[in-house]
């Protein structure tokens, strides 16, 4: 994760960590604040706790989102504290404006079309909603730019070591992050045999065509969960609130379990109850016939 | 306000189910008389049929042993623009006289008292889905004459779910008037939590309370670490 | 079968069956010329042979596609001659354009923007390619109109009763498609328990909310095939060339194994080695797990 | 032509797999000096290994193994509109003077003399793939100064590869011009099978035979039925 992010990752790059409530890489996060990188673009739809984080660490430069909340507990108090204060730029959008974006990019397309918008107030906030006119009907529809982040970092349950990676559970909008990205890490839960991704090609999300890099991270997306692996930390997200009301607390949580430890390994070596309260319990689906 | 939002839930329809109270009332209206409700969350998630109540709306428990899993690009395209969703449910810090919702700031957008999460999927919800419902607790704050910042508009709002009676929209003015009160509440306390002259209808419709089964099922089954539950 | 089409079928209809190479439903289209349907609008990517067959049986007012030919062998000859002599209006496009047709038509959004046909004669062929400028970039670029089918067919693996559908293999364009459609008829290999959809989400393609009628048709896609069942008919598709080339071959070809049968099952039984020949050998894939 | 097509192919690029000689070619590549080739089908099959000669681009044999299959839509806007495509195959009823393929009609396209199947992805693969590789026996009707029907624009032509020597499109002029000679084959050979005054490159490369090696494979591994091999 160290040389990745040191080679894929620069001052100033347009961010993504994708993985919507599922699968969000916090090792990459984490590692992204140690190595002190400035001036970041963040974009995801749901900044979480993970940019929560890397905002009080003083990485990000500007947010582009369209939902910042700690999803069922409350508020993400260094993101607001940064917009409050005026301190963070943001650039705006609902999920679905986001997805269309991603989609965009995925496409290499100046632009989605989209129904939506009208009788909001988000294109007022936001000048880059804009709208064309559909050359059958003569309707107006609304659009987003493309989003081409420079990195993409998503976390994947499964991947070879070309990159070739498969995911199920919750999918997101980390394949169309992926295609609409210059470089791509894929941190996953384990490296497998190539003869694995074969065996099974219906489950390959993203290609290694589009991977710059593999990073093997077991438990590299908690708090958040991986499908099959292990359980959403629910407490952690409920406590999060706590600590991110108060900048020292938050501070010290940095301190102790972002700065504090060198690799993901040590950050699970400092929380030893952490595996066995949420390691996944076991429903496997049944293998279906590829033959012919 | 569980018992009441499940009850507008048609068995068949296909819903998008938001965290909290919402999810609690489909899982009601799923337990006693809509076992056939489609529950789609943004997630991705198609007919979960969850065996824990979940915290977020990505929860693991919605997505094993549920019908589909798609990616979200499918969810905003070809189920809620494609007008696949039949009821919406939303909340907001805000709801006005219109039943439009802000869930985006307080005070003004480039300096807000008070920054909201934002719209998430609320936009869209609003705008697609064929019937919206609206779940909120009763006070001025909440209810004002007109939000702060229109998030998401109130053209398809149907019904604003309270804990002290049910406002509907009126189809004629787009006006959120009194529809139905809960046993005990007078006209008085309704408008006593919204901020503007609330008209209501004649008659009013009388809310029945919760049955046995169904807060049995609530207490017991659906929330019984009281998450969602406050009474 | 009978009841599905004569129930969802009707004289002067868009139809769409889709499924590329893959999971063609000749079950559906043979029962479509039994019932004597008229003055259909066919849409498909490839015609392919059961399009050369409905057009030869005389169902086919109009055709929209992008590539009618017999795939590696040579040409659909009764849809030759239906064009080359000006009985069958035609609406051609690349196979972007009607893909792009499909995802403008599934999400409900009058037209489709892509980078293609630029330098090409194909605008001037069809009209209904137009442009539109990018807001953002100033950009012109092509458009297709949305497609909206009366109805969509599909063949699948599997589906349960409600018409939760699984397919793996090729997927081609069938999901646009069945969620484009006004009412879709899902045609399977075999009717599962709904315990069986629920064990592996992430392979549904199309849910139920979209789905019409469930069709139980065991080979209802041959010459076509099923991965996991049976294999592709290329015998079958071969031979087609010397059928199809001559009007009264392709006449006897309809009268034996179209109208002469009643179901599918009638088909099958008159040609009792078909199933031995190209019944799927076995390569099964490994569950995952779907724990938390 | 399948081993000078091979040749062309550089290890580790990303390639749009047409059915017969190009799959021939390509997989000819993969066993010789190309084993890290990515085959990318149109039909949505990424990584192929098929283990028997596709007859058709969608052959069961190319999805079993492979890497990753996908929907055509994200064969069109992901791979190749994305510009993931290094080298694309193309063949053609016509080829003309400026490397544009025909494959819709010979003559008017209101009342065709043949109707010809059209496009398929072939329009969308010229203006997209990094590098087109056209692979197609000379005749004059087959190489006319001008196609009946441009379905496929000649700009990202690098190659012709023909039964008798292969032509270059010239940067400057967008002209096809003969590049190299298959040994035993005479300029004016070339010349009798093109419908325009052909240049040539001097001086002229000459093709090498198919070695022992690549000549084993074809015939006895990769096709042994004779599918696609006439020699």
């Amino acid at each position: 994760m160290r040389d990745a992010v040191a080679r894929l990752v620069r001052d100033g790059d347009v961010v993504v960590i994708e993985g919507f409530t599922h699968l969000i890489s916090f090792a990459a996060g984490h590692e992204i604040i140690r190595q002190r990188r400035r001036d970041l673009t963040l974009c995801r739809l749901t900044p979480d706790l993970i940019y929560d984080q890397m905002i009080a660490a003083g990485c990000a430069k500007k947010l582009v989102f369209s939902w910042a909340g700690n999803p069922g507990v409350g508020s993400l108090f260094a993101f607001r504290r940064a917009v409050e204060s005026g301190q963070l730029e943001i650039e705006e959008y609902s999920h679905f404006g986001m997805v269309a974006r991603f989609l965009a990019g995925a496409a290499r397309l100046p632009f989605w079309t989209l129904r939506d918008y009208t009788g909001t107030d988000l294109p007022r906030a936001n000048p880059r909603i804009k709208s064309v006119t559909c050359p059958y009907t003569g309707e107006e529809l609304a659009t987003v730019p493309a989003l081409n982040p420079d990195v993409t970092i998503v976390h994947a349950q499964r991947a070879d070591a070309q990159g070739n990676t498969q995911v199920w559970g919750l999918l997101g909008v980390q394949k169309e992050a992926a295609f609409a990205s210059e470089r791509v890490i894929v941190v996953v839960e384990e490296l497998v045999d190539e003869r694995v991704i074969r065996s099974d090609p219906n489950r390959t999300l993203i290609p290694a065509a589009v991977v710059s890099a593999v990073v093997v991270e077991p438990w590299g997306a908690h708090p958040s969960y991986a499908q099959g692996y292990y359980d959403r930390d629910n407490d952690f997200y409920v406590g999060w609130e706590a600590i991110s009301k108060e900048r020292t607390q938050l501070a010290d949580y940095l301190d102790e379990f972002v700065y504090g430890v060198q690799t993901r390994a040590e950050y699970m070596q400092k929380q030893p109850r952490l595996a066995e309260r949420l390691r996944a319990g076991e429903q496997f689906s049944t293998g279906v016939n590829y033959g012919f | 306000m569980a018992t009441v939002a499940a009850r507008e839930l048609v068995d068949g329809e296909v819903v998008f189910v938001g965290i909290g109270l919402p999810n609690l009332a489909c899982n009601l209206a799923r337990r006693t008389h809509a076992p056939n409700l489609v529950l789609i969350y943004e997630s991705g998630a198609v007919g979960a049929t969850p065996s824990r109540l979940p915290v977020s709306i990505g929860d693991p428990a919605l997505v094993t042993g549920s019908l589909m899993v798609c990616g979200m690009a499918d969810v905003f395209q070809l189920f809620l623009q494609n007008g696949r969703i039949e009821v919406g449910f939303l909340g907001g810090a805000q709801v006005d006289r219109q039943g439009n919702i802000n869930t985006t700031v307080i005070g003004s957008y480039e300096k807000p008292t008070v920054r909201l999460p934002g719209s998430g999927g609320a936009a869209e919800i609003a705008i697609h889905a064929q019937r919206i419902l609206i779940v909120a607790k009763l006070s001025p704050r909440v209810f004002p004459e007109r939000v702060d910042f229109l998030t998401s508009p109130g053209q398809r709002v149907a019904k604003v779910i309270t804990d002290k009676g049910v406002l509907e929209r009126d189809p004629r003015t787009g006006e959120l008037v009194l529809a139905a009160l809960y046993p005990g509440v007078a006209v008085a306390d309704v408008q006593a939590g919204v901020g503007w002259p609330l008209r209501a209808n004649a008659p009013l419709a009388r809310l029945e309370p919760p049955t046995t089964i169904e807060l049995q099922l609530l207490r017991d089954v659906l929330d019984p670490k009281r998450l969602y539950l406050k009474s």
